[in-house]
């Protein structure tokens, strides 16, 4: 079996499993049990990735292709390349935090984690994908889940949240078909076959005229996933109403899907739409990053602060990539780690507080820091990452980022680069107001005063994020090096 | 072949019949109106097949043998739909056609 | 001709001996032990539909007025497995509510007579045989519509199909005089070397064209279908959406790809206009329906919208697309409407509401509804994700992006009312939710050979090859 | 000479934090001290061995003092331009090595009694770790990114430092304000190193500051809005470095800052952290001096003057000792500022620059000597404010004896340190820029005055009662003021310009008389008036502020800043930006979504009429269809 189908095989089997457990103590110890495994498999990638990628300089390694319908061309193809194994080791160690987090959820547990692993699965086959259709099955594979996800084990206006989110993904993927349907039927322009395969098409020269129409269908499907601005909305509801866990997944893993594709699909596959349409949609993505770190301020909830910071972050991501620079690009990719564990850690927080205190309204916390220590360090350790301190994950990104974008000696686009920078001020105002509100200051409510203490499955799925983020943030030479050279082949096309 | 009498006239007649039918269907408030009116439908084209047949294409007889089925459906038809009228009858006492509107939207 | 070609129109001859083996039986054996009819009616039709896998060569008898091929043939067989997965589905109604009327072999038989015209009217090789196949398909429905004496609805459905049938039928022979006065035949075959694009055939088509649309309930002439479908008997309205409709697409696709095919530049328009009248409408009026049946009614209209799709090809690859997609189709409709029968059979609740919390008290049921619905709303991995996809490929092929890209739109609309159901299922609460209940063998058995569809067909691409492969005729 | 071993300095405060961060609450509070202490005696003594290695033992090679760097790539960007991280020894990191390790030493020394008994005891010293760490960094940063990075953590350490008291609502908001202020300034930090990156294609103190380099030879070869990009970057790092020295408009930050403990505003806001400004500025000093003649480095000469000036009068109205203390730290950072300004490179031309050091050598020790006394009386009367204090030195003779050892310092007088240094600060003014020397000469008159109104108010002064008699701090605190007023009376003799000058090549210093005189004048004046208004108690002050009235609200209120950022945050950015956003977001951008749904549904509830029931209205529609569609395709659209 190759290393890379194991990362959809495992997670279908753990479901299988999961059918015949009974209770949550089977369930969860049933999907702990598959998610160790999973993250197993993620470190053994990389080794693996390094080695082969020593002798193998092609732009995928581990590709495997079998035909699956032949009239259409269409192939379960897969590879990978330095981005989709580091987005893949992100997915296991968010889906294992993930699995700790809800380690008591309670009402219907293993269709919980049934439907989690499910949306675990269509990331990986997402990430594994080099096949257009393969690729548009697993988003949607991934996206689905979330519905009910969000709709049972949410909280609020869970029906309306869950509706609203998925349709609006939805809708995006509508968008994305056609565009693919263009890249798809355009795939033939040197006279080859039809063919859904990126690497194949890649080759290909596609008509202008048609990259000029079908790059913004690509990119918006996607980016919609990626909360560009101005189709944001549905992240802020969702991720308010959807448990811990799921926010985890949902803003560390699935919305990275979108710059992925962005990435993967529309610019690699269209680069003459990129460079075409890259004015407009950089300053989207501009506004999107200063956009939503404004809106974060005037939140008083502390998921939509989050999730208002997710679209000013992830804006950074679609900034970055629209910069078509490779620095950026290495930023883009670094961010979407960091950002994907970042707000998951942050989500786990929240989601410990929101268990303790059953409010989420930063007016009614406050000096939670002398009840729950623990819980008080790590949200301003996240908090502190988040707005970029060195020595984390996020300072990494964003530095790699903001020099490449500075790279383009275009005014306008500098204006814009300084524009973005300067949302790390404003990050920085949200983050120490949260921390202030919730975390120091008097304590407001005496009910706090003796609230349970921090158990070992939610320090542990702390400690599983923060590890990496450390990490990411002290040395980054080697993952950074990892992307680099990933980055070529996308170049080529466009600069 | 109908001496002094081209086509012509004979499918603007049908036409007409056919048309007539539509329109008893679609105004009488009888059900059995409204069966009659579509056996004016289903004649008309009868007739079309039999005289399109007669004058256009004498030396096959398709036509008309088409149209000698289709008034043995029609029958068929009509008597399936007396049944089932009966049968609403039974229950409401009443052939009108406004009775038949309790599921709508 | 000797006798050996009648072999070849043996799943007919197989279906009419069946029948009339059940009327006989009807009139033999006495009243207490009819239900074993039930039985006999679907041993005897699991074994027609057996025999139904063996290969038959293709042929034209009777002068051409009746012909088969292997597309033909296949999708006699899928109608087969869609009658049988339908009586499975329905036994149990029958046995419980109409046996004791004394009533269950009409059910069979009507049904049977109905299915043989179904093949009458696929294999049809001229306008008459194709004539009788529609009108032996449509009356034993139209009193099956009006199956359940008692109820006033039924009657009413009864009268509305019977009525439009009617006029339906009336409009397309009319239209198939004007074809047979352009062309001097009603020989398909002698039509195709004839056929040319002038304003009579195009009113004859369009005439003929609505007749049709009227089957396959496609907008503005598919007024009738919520009505029936909410007034009919379960089983019956199932019937009327997957196999009628899917036989009524099928022929009409292969007579638009063969005699038609000189129209094209007509039809692709029309089509084109249509499909997309079809399937807002159809998806415009489900969003707010309550009752599960005129739900999947106005659903059952937005899918006959996608077929079109494929339709407007005219290609190889749309008769495939469209064949395919038919199929999967009618697995996911006889799941939804199978998960219907069983609920409004045990407890008489047919409303949307009525659902809510049903995953708590029956998860079976609301898996497999759910995987309908998914399979519907063409959301992966389950089959109908593959059979949307690929007709929206077909009309991308023709470069029709803007009909795929509204198609898609309304796939988002449909998704939205899918998910009501979904949500009533597993999100809301319910104070007095269905009861648990445990559903007979017959019911249970259909509803899997459902899911198995649902699961395998999308998945398993050599079917989909060998579809291509056969309606390499039509292109 | 292999100087890697000067990894350690940083590192093994580094280790103690780590230590005492992770086992927080295994730690016992008094071990957790002499970890500290331990630590950072250790780094001490590295640095002193160091600096005398450095100065001593090598010396100058051929007239100049070398420049070692031992350096490793950290991340890459292209193959020219990558992070690195490293260590940079030449004089002035030597000699901020040095002032850092003795600072950060007696404070953990002190802080083993000023803290004693808080429940927080550990954590405080890991923090100081931390920030020890972080301050070394940022001294032997090889590279401008380097610097940035620990830059960042020195300012967050400061936070979490003035956050200390998390509990207390007014130490957090003073915290969050330090932050978000520097974080503001930092801001034009970075993108004056995006700038430089991209222009010079390199962030290498040594590439950069190279005089005969290129990127100081071809400052002219870009330029943007009549200036020369470099000029502009120079200024936006300079921002950077104002925020953190607390530089008007930037300085609102220091005076709250003082929530944090005592021996933090030592440490952090008196010795080592604020001037870190002024290390960069000297850092990039051959890059000020000689791109577009030194353009930004009058800027920098401007700013500090007017800062010094506002932060000395503001100083002499605070009620306040620390914030007293904060304002007159703020104005001798503007003297530092200053000193650089007005500094040339060459030989004797270079005496600003050296002067800016070695004012920050001696304020250095002076000032934290300040902070601690202060931090000892407060110890001993619980109060921060000149009103519930008077004549202390009947209690704390030793507080009393360093304080005005360090008064004596600040205001310059012969021959303490202070004297020395701010004499050449006076003298560098003098030659370059008379303006700058006249408002330097009235500040430090100012100082002598402010400082002496404190000490007379502490320790002498009205006889306040109180509630429980003061009492002279235990031993561990004492120990390190004592050291401090040794090294402030001494360390004036240090010839600083034979180690540290531009050139890096030393000169001969020589005493300007007339102008000390008159130095020493003005103190001793500002000393004088002290005495008059403060010794005995009597209203003369208050008759002075009456008289000067409006100005003197003004001032107590330093000039009402605070209020304007206040009201540029509160009204300009939450109410007018942030609130009309989110407004916008769920109004506009939510609303369209939402309404796109919301038609769909209402649409389909508008058109159910069509489905009316009527089986005849069916059959029109059937007909009509087929009609319309013939008649369309019979007639208009025939292909």
């Amino acid at each position: 079996m190759d290393i890379l189908s194991l990362f959809v095989i495992v997670p279908v089997l753990t479901i299988i499993a999961l059918l015949f457990t009974k209770g949550l103590k089977q369930a969860r110890l049933v999907s702990m049990v598959g998610s160790i495994f999973q993250l197993g498999m993620a470190i053994n990638l990389v080794i693996a990735y390094f080695k082969e990628r020593a002798i193998n300089d092609s732009i995928m390694v581990f590709t495997k292709d079998f035909v699956w319908f032949e009239q259409f061309n269409i192939h379960y193809s897969i590879g990978v390349d330095g981005i989709s194994v580091a987005l893949i080791v992100l997915t296991t160690i968010v889906v294992l935090a993930g699995v700790f987090i809800s380690w008591k959820m309670a009402d219907l547990p293993k269709e919980f984690f049934i439907s989690l692993l499910v949306l675990s699965t269509g990331v990986y086959g997402f990430f594994i994908s080099i096949d257009l259709f393969t690729m548009f099955l697993f988003y949607e594979i991934a996206v689905i889940p979330m519905y009910l996800l969000i709709g049972i084990w949410g909280s609020g206006p869970k029906e309306y949240s869950a509706m609203k989110l998925t349709l609006m993904l939805m809708g995006a993927s509508a968008v994305l078909m056609v565009g693919i349907f263009g890249i798809y039927f355009n795939s033939n322009a040197d006279g080859g076959a039809l063919t859904f395969n990126i690497l194949e098409i890649a080759q290909v020269n596609i008509p202008f005229e048609a990259q000029k129409l079908f790059f913004p269908l690509t990119f918006i499907g996607f980016a919609v996933l990626g909360a560009l601005f101005p189709f944001h909305t549905w992240s802020p509801d969702g991720h308010a109403s959807a448990p811990t866990a799921v926010s985890m997944l949902h803003a560390g893993v699935l919305m990275k899907l979108g710059g992925y594709g962005v990435f993967r699909v529309a610019m690699f596959l269209l680069p003459e739409g990129t460079i075409h349409w890259s004015w407009f949609f950089i300053i989207l993505a501009a506004i999107g990053v200063v956009y939503g770190a404004f809106g974060a301020i005037k939140q008083t909830d502390l998921k939509y602060i989050n999730a208002y910071a997710s679209v000013s972050h992830l804006g950074l991501v679609l900034f970055a990539l629209l910069t078509l620079n490779k620095i950026a690009w290495n930023g883009a990719i670094l961010q979407s780690l960091s950002h994907g564990l970042l707000t998951a850690m942050f989500f786990a927080l929240i989601g410990m507080v929101y268990g303790r205190t059953h409010t989420r309204d930063i007016h009614k916390l406050g000096g939670l820091m002398k009840i729950v220590p623990f819980i008080g360090a790590i949200y301003v350790i996240t908090g502190m990452a988040y707005l970029g301190l060195p020595g984390f994950s996020g300072f990494v990104a964003e530095m790699n980022i903001f020099v490449g974008a500075f790279q383009n000696p275009d005014m306008f686009q500098r204006v814009l680069t300084v524009l973005a920078v300067s949302s790390i001020v404003v990050t920085a105002v949200y983050i120490l107001r949260l921390v202030g509100k919730i975390m120091m200051g008097p304590l407001v409510n005496e009910d706090f005063k003796n609230l349970p203490k921090v158990t070992w499955y939610e320090k542990t799925g702390i400690l599983l994020l923060l590890i990496p983020i450390v990490g990411m943030g002290v040395a980054p030479l080697w993952l950074s090096d990892m992307i680099m050279a990933s980055l070529d082949p996308f170049i080529k096309g466009v600069l | 072949m109908i001496a002094g009498i081209s086509i012509y006239e004979i499918l603007t007649v049908t036409s007409i019949l056919f048309f007539i039918g539509v329109y008893g269907f679609i105004t009488r408030k009888n059900l059995i109106s409204i069966l009659m009116s579509i056996e004016l439908i289903l004649n008309a084209s009868v007739i079309n097949f039999v005289v399109i047949n007669k004058y256009l294409y004498p030396d096959l007889l398709q036509g008309v043998f088409f149209s000698i089925f289709i008034i043995a459906v029609a029958a068929a038809e009509t008597a399936l739909a007396v049944a089932i009228i009966i049968n609403l009858y039974r229950q409401i006492a009443s052939v009108e056609v406004k009775d038949t509107e309790t599921m709508k939207y | 001709m000797n006798f050996s070609n009648f072999l070849l129109m043996r799943h007919e001859i197989l279906l009419l001996t069946i029948t009339l083996l059940l009327l006989i039986g009807e009139i033999f054996i006495n009243k207490n032990k009819k239900s074993s009819l039930v039985h006999l009616a679907i041993f005897l039709f699991g074994i027609h539909t057996a025999i139904g896998f063996f290969a038959i060569d293709e042929c034209s008898i009777f002068g051409g007025s009746f012909q088969t091929n292997n597309l033909i043939h296949l999708f006699k067989n899928v109608l087969n497995i869609g009658v049988f997965t339908l009586l499975l589905q329905s036994a149990d109604w029958i046995q419980e509510k109409i046996v004791n009327q004394n009533r269950g072999t009409e059910f069979f038989i009507l049904l049977f007579t109905s299915l043989l015209g179904m093949y009458f009217m696929i294999s049809a090789g001229d306008f008459l045989m194709f004539y009788i196949g529609l009108e032996l398909s449509t009356l034993p429905v139209a009193a099956l519509a009006s199956y359940e004496t008692l109820k006033r609805k039924s009657s009413e459905a009864g009268i509305k199909l019977i009525l439009s049938a009617a006029l339906a039928s009336g409009v397309s022979l009319f239209g198939i005089s004007l074809l047979y006065a352009t062309s001097g035949s009603i020989f398909f075959h002698n039509i195709i070397e004839v056929i040319t694009s002038t304003n009579l055939t195009i009113l004859g088509f369009i005439l003929f064209f609505a007749g049709l649309s009227f089957k396959i309930s496609l907008v503005p002439f598919h007024f009738w279908t919520a009505d029936v479908y909410e007034g009919a008997p379960i089983s019956v309205a199932s019937y009327l959406s997957v196999i009628s409709k899917g036989a009524a697409a099928f022929i009409l696709m292969v007579l638009m790809f063969t005699i038609f095919k000189p129209l094209i530049h007509t039809w692709e328009n029309i089509v084109y206009i249509v499909a997309l009248a079809t399937m807002f409408i159809g998806n415009l009026f489900a969003l707010r329906q309550q009752n599960m049946k005129r739900f999947l009614a106005f659903s059952s209209i937005a899918q006959a919208g996608f077929i079109l799709l494929g339709l407007i090809t005219g290609t190889q690859l749309g008769t495939a697309t469209v064949v395919y997609f038919i199929l999967i189709y009618i697995f996911s409709n006889l799941a939804a409407f199978g998960v219907v029968q069983a609920i409004s059979l045990k407890t008489g609740k047919e409303n949307m509401d009525d659902y809510n919390g049903l995953y708590r008290t029956n998860p079976n049921l609301s898996l497999v509804m759910m995987l309908a619905l998914f399979s519907l709303a063409g959301i992966p991995p389950v089959a109908g994700f593959f059979g949307k996809f690929f007709l929206f490929t077909a009309a991308a092929s023709k470069g029709y992006y803007l009909l795929v890209f509204l198609a898609v739109v309304n796939v988002t609309i449909s998704l939205y009312y899918y998910l009501l159901v979904v949500r009533a299922m597993f999100i809301r609460k319910n104070d007095h939710p269905i009861p648990f209940f445990k559903n007979k063998l017959y019911m249970r058995l259909g509803l899997l050979i459902t899911v198995i569809g649902i699961l395998v067909l999308g998945l398993y691409s050599p079917l989909y090859d060998y579809i291509y492969e056969l309606s390499s005729i039509y292109n | 000479m292999n100087f890697t071993y000067i990894i350690l300095i940083p590192l093994i405060p580094l280790v103690s934090f780590l230590l005492l961060g992770i086992f927080n609450k295994k730690i016992k509070p008094g071990i957790s001290g002499y970890i500290g202490v331990a630590g950072l005696s250790t780094s001490a003594a590295l640095s002193f061995y160091t600096a005398y290695t450095y100065f001593f033992t090598i010396g100058k090679v051929d007239g100049v003092y070398q420049t070692f760097v031992e350096k490793i790539t950290w991340m890459n960007f292209t193959d020219t331009l990558a992070i690195d991280m490293g260590i940079l020894i030449d004089p002035i990191s030597v000699m901020m090595l040095v002032v850092v390790s003795t600072i950060s030493l007696m404070v953990h020394i002190y802080s083993r009694g000023y803290m004693k008994g808080d429940d927080g005891y550990t954590r405080f010293f890991a923090f100081l770790g931390l920030f020890s760490f972080s301050m070394f960094g940022l001294v032997l940063a090889t590279n401008l990114f380097q610097i940035y990075i620990f830059w960042e953590l020195v300012g967050v350490s400061s936070f979490l430092l003035i956050g200390y008291y998390y509990t207390k609502s007014s130490a957090v908001a003073a915290a969050k304000k330090a932050f978000i202020v520097t974080r503001f300034a930092d801001l034009g930090f970075l993108i004056g190193i995006l700038i430089i990156g991209y222009y010079t294609g390199t962030y290498d103190f040594e590439t950069l500051n190279n005089p005969e380099g290129s990127t100081i030879l071809n400052w002219a070869s870009s330029s943007f809005m009549g200036l020369s990009i470099i000029t502009w970057a120079l200024i936006l790092i300079f921002m950077g470095g104002a925020g953190k020295s607390a530089m008007f408009p930037l300085h609102i930050w220091l005076p709250d800052a003082m929530e944090g403990p005592t021996p933090v505003s030592a440490l952090i806001h008196a010795a080592t952290m604020v001037v870190a400004g002024v290390y960069l500025v000297a850092r990039l000093f051959p890059m000020y001096y000689f791109v577009e003649d030194g353009f930004a480095l009058n800027i920098v000469a401007y700013v500090g003057a007017f800062s010094s000036l506002f932060a000395a009068i503001i100083a002499i109205t605070q009620t306040d000792i620390k914030r007293v203390l904060a304002f007159s730290t703020m104005s001798q950072l503007g003297y530092m500022m200053l000193a650089l300004g007005v500094s040339g490179y060459d030989g004797h031309e270079g005496v600003g620059y050296m002067a800016s050091m070695f004012h920050l050598f001696t304020h250095a020790m002076f000032k934290a000597l300040l902070f601690l006394g202060a931090g000892s009386v407060i110890h001993a009367v619980h109060s921060n404010y000149l009103k519930d204090m008077g004549s202390l030195r009947k209690y704390m003779p030793i507080t009393n004896i360093t304080f005005l050892v360090a008064a004596l310092a600040i205001s310059g007088v012969f021959p303490l340190s202070g004297f020395w240094s701010k004499d050449e600060i006076l003298v560098a003014a003098f030659e370059h820029n008379k303006l700058i020397y006249f408002v330097g000469i009235f500040v430090a008159g100012l100082t002598a005055f402010y400082m002496f109104r404190l000490y007379f108010g502490i320790f002498w002064g009205k006889n306040t009662t109180y509630k429980h008699t003061p009492h002279e701090s235990p031993i561990s605190m004492t120990f390190p003021l004592m050291i401090l007023a040794f090294i402030s009376i001494f360390s004036g003799f240090i010839p600083f310009s034979e180690l540290i000058t531009p050139d890096k090549a030393g000169f001969e210093a020589h005493l300007n008389i007339p102008l000390a005189i008159v130095a020493t004048i003005i103190g001793l004046i500002g000393i004088g008036l002290a005495y008059i208004f403060y010794k005995k108690e009597n209203d003369l002050a208050d008759r002075f502020s009456n008289a000067f009235g409006i100005f003197y609200k003004w001032t107590f209120n330093k000039f009402y800043f605070d209020e304007i950022y206040l009201f540029v945050t509160k009204k300009i950015i939450f109410n007018r930006i942030a609130g009309p956003i989110a407004r916008f977001d769920k109004k506009v951008v939510d609303g369209t979504m939402e309404g796109i749904g919301n038609k769909t549904v209402v649409i389909s509830k508008k058109i159910k009429g069509i489905q009316s029931g009527k089986v005849q209205d069916y059959a029109l529609s059937f007909i009509a269809g087929a009609v319309v569609l013939a008649l369309v395709f019979i007639y208009l659209w025939t292909n």
